[in-house]
């Protein structure tokens, strides 16, 4: 698919579908969204690219090796921060005030919240990703 | 007539069991695997829209507290919690599905389960 | 609450969790330690599983809420005698599994696959685990769903075509089961208002009275829907196909663990919220029983046509998940220690008998019955085992199978039906039947080639699981005591509510 | 008023869903899912629970979609 109006606009349609993605993320705690949704719109903007230009583009702007990484690691971080209230002293995934918590309405009033939506978002992004390439490329799933 | 009368107060609820119906009817009779697994999401989305209108208030908002933080009659966020789960688990059996549909047509060139029984039953 | 023992629950899972995240990584660099630390994670959460077991002996059982929100609001996890029972259970059996897996892989799953095999695995252990613990129904459909897609990928990861047709029948099947549990939840969450087992089963009463309706289509939903899962009789049609073609590792767990780990969540969730009243009013616990009867000879019957031997011992599975439901649905206190006491021992004796198909077919391809005539002189411990195995599943006395044959028998009695003990022994007839002659065909056939007895050539990490199944089967029919003090209090906690 | 809209959004709803049962081309019983998904996400945002909508939206309309396309493109789109 070697359209130029498709992909200039895709490249500049890039940012700005991450960029909401991203907002959809850090305030899922504020507004509606969260990390599942945010992810996915994020995802949604790398299979884009991968429509536009080819799915061997997108594997190059987001290899395996990195997708494996960063997959496992959000998960082992939500897990770590779980674990991490239980040596405070508190339950699993207490919501102790480690982190800044300023007044109702801004960004960061979640506590730990936001940082895990955060690695939600990240592995929601990442398995979009992946199922796609895999699914479309040949290799196997 | 009192029946009816119930039907057209929940109308939701009526909706919703006809969505799963139709869904369970194409996922269990239709020979044709992706046709299944569309049948499959109807069904889950039947089933998601009768848990949502359960917590559905009418004249009530959306549960997400306003800036000023006055007190307003919110719906019911458990069910919405509840489906969010439920929709990441519809797309995960998916997309697995799907992955299985492909790999079963390398096997068999065909994505019909009837003729993929016949295969299987000459094969014997 | 400042005793770290309180966390166990909650680490034996996640550790769990981490284990099978790490795998995917770690395989790629190091691949020699994925299975290492497979095999290290099982046998620690048993241990610390036997820390809480002595932490809640000596104070009594407890919720544990996470994030420290009380129920209304939090999701909790009940931490009694049921709960760490099964989940002793299942860290033990895939303790022994995963050791066997180690050589067994190479023949059954592509190289670069093992990694996810092993993330596969102990995702599955997780989300059981979590089954195990979960006091709210959120947990429960989530768990349930997370088990359901790691159990069809743990056999769709053997490229054959049988499996991938097998798994996409699970898969179809299952997601129609988790419909209808949803829909119950939700039905049940409409006249209850809450999520959390205990406070539905406060509200149960009042709300049964009011709509009694709701209550009885979410009782009907809730057992279709695990029944499909826990391939109770006439919704079998999935399991012979899913646990005769999968890699050997991965029948063993799916026959042993998975089927029954959704028997005790429905189980649960009968006895400790709907209730006595609710069960009362409707003759769920006949009609479970009748089905469970049915199932036991049906299956029985079913196993006794095959030729081939792991969809032999599929069938087999579906008969003994007949016991388990028969034993609980008695509603008598040594019937219900039957039903549960048939959860480990059925766990071990399947478990032994996969793992031991699945070393002949490593060792000689051979699966067919009838070409396991003297297959003993060359595989003498494999067959030794597996005539253990055989011989706990027809109940010969001595052997663990037994044990639970008899509890159940007496269950039957006290509950004042004795037409079931006919049952037991008919099946136990039938089980002679089906299993004795594999036994002896592989000891006296004489088709194989003349010879002294050989030794075994199966690798030491594959023999040694099995004589240590072998070894517990014939342990815990001889002592069964501290197992029996165990099941006798998870029982009381069912029996009481 | 609502209720009008509600109802209408329903039997659409139903119809999409009887037509992705009868229709024998995959590739246009796909696009209709999408549809059906689209109108799914009105509906939740009409229950007040925009968080599905959002997902819906996203999951349902965009990925779900998507993953068949692919999957149709590399099998039969014939039934």
């Amino acid at each position: 698919m070697d359209d130029l109006v498709l992909q200039t606009i895709t490249r500049i349609l890039m940012p700005f579908i991450q960029v909401y993605g991203i907002f959809v993320i850090v305030n899922g705690h504020l507004s509606p969204g969260g990390g599942f949704a945010g992810g996915t719109i994020l995802g949604a903007s790398v299979i884009l690219y991968a429509l536009t230009f080819n799915v061997g583009a997108a594997e190059d702007l987001y290899p395996d090796d990195l997708a494996e990484a960063v997959e496992s690691s959000s998960v082992l971080i939500f897990v770590l921060v779980g674990l991490f209230a239980i040596l405070m002293g508190a339950n699993f995934l207490t919501n102790i005030g480690i982190f800044p918590s300023p007044e109702t309405g801004t960004l960061f009033t979640g506590g730990f919240v936001t940082p895990l939506t955060l690695a939600i978002g990240v592995k929601v992004a990442s398995t979009v990703i992946t199922l796609f390439t895999h699914l479309f490329g040949e290799k196997k799933p | 007539m009192n029946i009816i009368s119930g039907l057209i107060q929940n109308y939701f609820y009526f909706a919703s069991i006809v969505i799963f119906l139709i869904g369970t009817h194409v996922m269990l009779t239709h020979s044709n695997l992706i046709k299944k697994i569309m049948g499959m999401n109807i069904m889950e989305t039947g089933i998601f829209l009768f848990v949502v209108s359960i917590g559905y208030i009418r004249g009530g908002s959306a549960p997400i507290v306003p800036i000023d933080g006055r007190g307003v009659r919110f719906i019911n966020p458990l069910p919405s919690a509840l489906i969010l789960t439920g929709i990441v688990v519809g797309v995960s059996l998916t997309a697995f599905a799907l992955s299985l549909v492909i790999e079963l047509y390398k096997y068999y060139g065909t994505t019909d389960s009837d003729e993929i029984m016949e295969m299987r039953r000459r094969e014997r | 609450m400042n005793d770290p023992t309180v966390h166990i629950p909650v680490i034996v899972i996640c550790t769990s969790l981490i284990g099978a995240f790490l795998a995917p990584v770690l395989g790629k660099y190091r691949p020699a330690l994925v299975g290492l630390m497979a095999r290290l994670i099982a046998p620690v959460n048993a241990l610390l599983l036997v820390i809480l077991l002595r932490y809640v002996d000596a104070g009594e059982t407890f919720h544990y809420y996470m994030g420290g929100w009380a129920p209304p609001w939090g999701i909790a996890l009940s931490v009694d005698y049921l709960a760490i029972y099964v989940a002793l259970i299942i860290h033990l059996v895939s303790a022994v599994i995963l050791l066997y897996a180690k050589d067994d892989l190479f023949g059954e799953v592509r190289g670069d696959l093992h990694r996810w095999y092993y993330t596969l695995f102990l995702l599955l252990v997780a989300a059981m685990t979590a089954l195990a613990f979960s006091h709210d129904f959120f947990n429960i459909f989530v768990f349930t769903e997370i088990a359901t897609i790691a159990a069809c990928a743990l056999i769709a990861i053997k490229p054959k075509k049988e499996c991938i047709e097998a798994s996409f029948k699970y898969l179809i099947l299952s997601t129609v089961g988790s419909g209808f549990i949803l829909l119950a939840l939700a039905l049940i969450y409409m006249v209850t208002g809450h999520f959390n087992l205990t406070l539905v089963a406060q509200n149960m009463g009042a709300a049964a009275e009011a709509y009694p309706l709701n209550i009885m289509v979410s009782l009907a939903l809730l057992i279709v829907g695990f029944g499909v899962k826990s391939a109770l009789f006439p919704l079998h049609v999935w399991l012979p196909d899913a646990h005769s073609s999968a890699p050997s590792p991965s029948s063993a767990v799916l026959s042993g663990l998975v089927v029954k780990i959704y028997a005790v969540v429905l189980i649960r969730i009968i006895l400790t919220v709907f209730g006595g009243e609710v069960l009362a009013a409707a003759p769920i616990a006949d009609m479970i029983l009748i089905i469970a009867s049915v199932a036991i000879i049906a299956g029985s019957l079913f196993a006794l046509a095959q030729t081939d031997i792991k969809l032999l011992l599929a069938f087999s599975t579906v008969a003994q998940v007949g016991y388990i439901y028969m034993g609980i649905s008695l509603l008598s206190e040594t019937g219900t220690m039957g039903g549960l006491v048939h959860i480990f021992n059925h766990a071990l004796m399947k478990t032994l008998l996969f793992l031991a198909a699945g070393a002949i077919i490593h060792q000689t391809g051979l699966r067919k019955i009838s070409d396991l005539d003297g297959i003993a002189k060359r595989m003498p411990i494999t067959m030794a085992v597996f005539s253990v195995g055989a011989l706990s599943m027809v109940g010969i006395p001595g052997f663990n199978g037994f044990i639970s044959k008899m509890y159940l028998a007496t269950g039957a009695f006290d509950a004042g039906k004795p037409v079931f003990i006919l049952v037991i022994l008919m099946s136990s007839l039938l089980n002679g039947l089906y299993y004795l002659p594999i036994v002896v065909r592989a000891f006296l056939g004489t088709n194989a080639e003349e010879g002294k007895f050989a030794k075994d050539e199966l690798p030491l990490s594959m023999t040694f699981p099995l004589v240590i199944l072998g070894l517990a089967c014939i342990y815990f029919g001889l002592l069964p005591g501290s197992l029996l003090e165990l099941v006798r209090k998870a029982a009381h906690y069912l029996i009481a509510v | 008023m609502t209720e009008i809209f509600h109802v209408m959004v329903l039997t659409f709803l139903i119809i999409c869903a009887i037509a992705v049962a009868y229709i024998r081309d995959l590739l246009s019983a796909v696009i209709l899912f999408a549809a059906y998904s689209l109108m799914m996400a009105v509906i939740w945002q009409q229950l007040d629970a925009p968080d599905i909508a959002m997902a819906e939206a996203a999951i349902g309309a965009g990925v779900t979609t998507l993953l068949f396309v692919v999957t149709i493109s590399k099998t039969r789109r014939q039934e």
